[in-house]
């Protein structure tokens, strides 16, 4: 693309000044079909474009953190679940990880590998809700329900492996609470292969349509400082250009030896850290996470699933900030000690999804109301992660 | 990822040397994986610049800010203080490693400088603690509730804060059914 | 006015190709289940040997330990055991569970140490039912009381009168030390 | 009953009550809202395997065309207020389905500060459905119970 089109693509098609009319205030959920869970925006609106916008949340503030304080860590665990619902496993590692560190318990290597498989499946299942619900907000109900159909064969999965469709509470301390046999391990891996087939064929349906590209080309750029400066993480932070993904620059369980990409915003039909790529970024993180999970299953060994872990789990007096990367990015546990009590003192949920949320008051700026949906929509935000 | 060992010590002598002994700091190698520098509240938005601005350190990413209420019923020696506590992390934007900044405040009128003009979410992480833990941050661009009703009262990540009987007409608790079946 | 012919003519190319994917799904099997009738077989059998579908005790299995009691975050079960002339050990005396409020996190299941059977049927004494359903009218359906209720109340009569023929017993046996005990208090 | 003998094999006898039952079950349409876990488990009913429309049952995005809502997730107090109008911008005769533990009695989360504990202290409940949440087939049980209540109603004689 040439510079001088490129320009011309990128000037809003109405100037703002254009419109003299008195400014609307438009109110925008928490019940909207195509906000992601209850979440609210309050948009003082010109003719089609956005003056201001107020986002409102706390919809589904259900105080996560306030019920740490007065449990056993064990008990928490269920709850972490609940923190990000679309990847349930994520969380659990997250904080499963956090108090081993804290408290040096050691992981059979099996166990290991069981918690990626459910991480990595998990990780594609959230990735399919972002791409399936994007064209469904953008007014295209169709690649939502093949999208659906792929997470029930990935749900029938998850249910032998965990026992749940979602909110699995499937890792322990030290552990995982149930084995799988080979035929699991089988059954994966052949649907592994059909998943590569599924994926290729998602991306012709709509990663090709040209309405599709148009509603997301170049619509809520965010630049890669700007994203920085925003505390984007995960896939909106690398469409934006930046390949930070914490299974590479600070890995954990067995990522080390894992042989993956991190794939980048580039900006293939606009301008890198638009909304395709933030749509492009996540197919090819599904690939990705295919490419892990054929690893996993070539390297998977028997062996015990549970370390010994004291019944009642009293961590030494201090406090972590454990961070992972999770579907919807860093997923950072604060966690407090006080070294007495088997509760933690205090447990601070940092997730992705809350601070993808702080970019929108002033990314909205400017834009077209149809274009609002289409730059929430492509965030992947899910309501609790923000709210907890 | 870890902290070189040398950064800190850099990290410490750049704070020394920049502000001449004017901010009181301190840098622990705490257990968690990433080291934590002790300040003065008052000295917060110095700190933060330097770490930020500062083309040797550049820790632009803002990971979160996180508080914490000290109440009396803590008995740990390691953190002897009554009060609140803030635990910002900041991360480098190229590889990744972080480094917090750890500060205190006092039980009544807990106060701290705004760091919001730093990064671009530091405002949501400032509104989340002020809503949950009432800690006010001094020149804030925009200090509202954002989690609770905006008719909310206290702050319910206090370990003194107690719930009414009812919010809006709505019970707050219930009892189970199965307490309706007990055999006594 | 060639590219606006373009922009025509790739926007209906490309969502007919969508289009062709979806009809390819026409012609394939349908994945819909037909739920309630018109089943090969009914849908708990066609789940995993581990689903967590409904928590069930085997009242037979119990020993009414009370660990899983203490094992649940959100106290969702309530069992009582006593001592009884049934059997040795504790007797169970009544065990419910709120299904209503039961969040199907497998922490009670780990807890119990009752177990029963080879690799094929292994349960544990409170276990996971593949049976899902069970929604009710009102809240109080979804109690589920596994020792019925006059039973209950029958064994806990039992349970009396045995703590009582013990205690009767006990203060018989150490009757002679008893009183200087009572002095000191 | 002579005359029900008297008729032709092709006449289908029924009362009015029935008639309203019968239709009125088939075509519940269900409002497009979700709060938590449970809307994701909502939109798999709605999806290809459970396909919720087998029972004539069409999402619909605005209260005023549903008849029928379901409560799918945690309900908190910020959001209470907004669930009542929802509720009371719906037209008769309505219904609702409490789906999962939260919204049946707070569930897992009834130690929460700002969670209300159980959706019935805001608005009357027809079904109650355990799970945490419930699978898709749960969610269709729970909707055939509803049917055979609405068939059971009687809207003429009162």
């Amino acid at each position: 693309m040439t510079s001088a089109t490129r320009e011309k693509e990128l000037k809003p098609r109405v100037e703002i000044t254009q419109i003299s009319g008195t400014e609307i205030e438009v109110n925008m959920g928490p019940h909207h079909p195509s906000t992601h869970g209850v979440i609210r925006f309050i948009l003082f609106i010109d003719g089609e474009i956005v003056v201001r916008a107020v986002p409102d949340v706390g919809y589904l503030h259900r105080s996560i953190e306030k019920i740490a304080e007065s449990m056993p860590y064990s008990f928490f665990m269920p709850y972490t679940d609940r923190v990000d619902y679309v990847a349930a496993i994520n969380c659990n590692l997250g904080y499963a990880l956090a108090i081993e560190a804290m408290g040096g318990l050691e992981v059979p290597e099996r166990a290991t590998w069981l918690r990626m498989i459910g991480v990595e499946l998990n990780r594609i299942m959230s990735h399919l809700v972002g791409v399936g619900a994007l064209p469904l907000d953008l007014g295209a109900f169709t690649p939502f329900v093949h999208a659906l159909r792929e997470r029930e064969h990935m749900m029938d999965l998850l249910e032998i492996l965990t026992g749940t469709r979602m909110n699995n509470n499937y890792i322990r301390f030290g552990g995982v609470c149930q084995d799988v046999d080979d035929e699991f391990l089988k059954k994966l891996e052949k649907y592994l292969d059909h998943f590569v087939l599924f994926l290729e064929e998602y991306d012709r349906l709509i990663g090709t349509n040209k309405i599709f590209i148009e509603r997301l080309k170049n619509v809520g750029i965010v630049s890669g400082e700007k994203a920085l400066s925003y505390s984007f993480s995960g896939p909106n932070l690398r469409a934006s250009g930046i390949g930070l993904d914490l299974r590479k620059v600070d890995p954990y369980c067995f990522y080390n030896d894992m042989k993956f990409d991190v794939p980048v915003g580039k900006g293939i039909k606009g301008t890198v850290g638009d909304s395709f790529d933030r749509y492009i970024v996540r197919i090819e993180e599904m690939a990705e996470c295919e490419k892990i999970l054929r690893q996993i299953l070539s390297k998977i060994k028997e062996g015990p699933i549970q370390s010994k872990v004291p019944k009642k789990l009293v961590l030494p007096a201090g406090e972590a900030y454990h961070h992972t990367e999770s579907a919807r990015g860093e997923l950072g546990y604060h966690i407090i000690s006080d070294g007495k009590s088997a509760s933690p003192y205090r447990i601070k949920i940092r997730t992705g999804s809350f601070a993808s949320m702080t970019s929108l008051a002033e990314i909205f700026k400017g834009m077209m109301v149809a274009d609002v949906i289409a730059y929430f929509a492509s965030l992947d935000i899910v309501a609790p992660e923000v709210d907890r | 990822m870890n902290f070189p060992a040398a950064h800190l010590e850099k990290l410490a002598k750049l704070v020394d040397s920049v502000y001449n002994g004017a901010v009181s700091s301190e840098i622990v190698q705490a257990d968690t994986k990433i080291p934590v520098l002790k300040i003065n509240s008052r000295d917060i938005r110095k700190v933060v610049e330097l770490v930020v601005h500062h083309k040797d350190l550049g820790f632009t990413y803002l990971n979160t800010i996180s508080g914490t209420h000290l109440a009396e019923t803590r008995e740990d020696e390691s953190l002897d203080l009554k009060g609140f506590e803030m635990f910002y992390v900041f991360s480098n934007s190229q590889d990744f490693s972080s480094l917090a900044i750890k500060t205190t405040l006092p039980e009544n009128n807990p106060e701290i400088d705004t760091i919001d003009d730093f990064s671009g979410s530091a405002n949501w992480f400032e509104r989340e603690i002020f809503d949950l833990l009432g800690v006010n941050f001094k020149n804030s661009q925009d200090l509202r509730r954002i989690m609770l009703p905006p008719d909310w009262e206290g702050h319910p990540l206090r370990k003194d804060f107690k719930e009414g009987s009812h919010y809006n007409g709505i019970p707050t608790t219930r009892s189970s059914e199965l307490e309706a079946i007990r055999i006594e | 006015m060639t590219t606006y012919l373009k922009n025509i003519w790739e926007a209906s190319a490309t969502v007919f190709e969508g289009m062709a994917i979806t009809f390819s799904y026409l012609l394939q099997r349908p994945i819909t289940v037909q739920y309630p009738d018109r089943l090969k077989e009914p849908v708990p059998k066609t789940l995993p040997k581990n689903y967590r579908g409904r928590l069930m005790v085997d009242t037979e299995l119990c020993t009414a330990c009370a660990l899983c009691q203490k094992a649940c975050p959100i106290d969702v079960i309530e069992m009582k055991g006593a001592r009884t002339e049934r059997k040795k050990g504790l007797t169970l005396i009544y065990f419910n569970i709120y299904h209503g409020k039961c969040m199907y996190c497998n922490l009670c299941v780990e807890a119990c140490p009752a177990e029963e059977g080879d690799e094929e049927a292994h349960h544990t004494a409170i276990y996971f039912k593949k049976d899902f359903e069970g929604s009710g009218y009102e809240l109080k359906d979804l109690v589920e009381q596994f020792i019925p209720r006059e039973e209950a109340i029958q064994r806990l009569k039992e349970a009396e009168e045995t703590a009582a023929k013990r205690a009767a017993k006990a203060a018989a046996e150490s009757a002679p030390a008893e009183p200087k005990k009572e002095g000191n208090a | 009953m002579s005359l029900y003998h008297e008729m032709p094999e092709n006449i289908f006898v029924t009362s009015v009550d029935q008639l309203l039952g019968w239709s009125r079950k088939h075509s519940l349409w269900w409002l497009l809202f979700g709060l938590a876990c449970c809307s994701i488990e909502l939109m798999h009913t709605g999806g290809p395997r459970a396909d919720i429309e087998r029972f004539g049952s069409a999402p619909r995005g605005t209260p005023r065309q549903a008849d029928l809502i379901i409560i799918a997730g945690t309900l908190t107090y910020k959001m209470a207020s907004r669930l009542k109008l929802l509720y009371e911008q719906m037209a008769e005769p309505k219904y609702v389905i409490s789906m999962g533990s939260c919204s049946n009695c707070g569930g897992l989360f009834d130690k929460a500060y700002s969670v209300v504990k159980g959706v019935d202290q805001i608005m009357p409940v027809d079904v109650y459905l355990p799970g945490c949440p419930p699978r898709p087939e749960a969610l269709l049980e729970a909707l055939v119970i509803l049917q055979k209540k609405i068939q059971k109603e009687k809207y003429l004689r009162k």
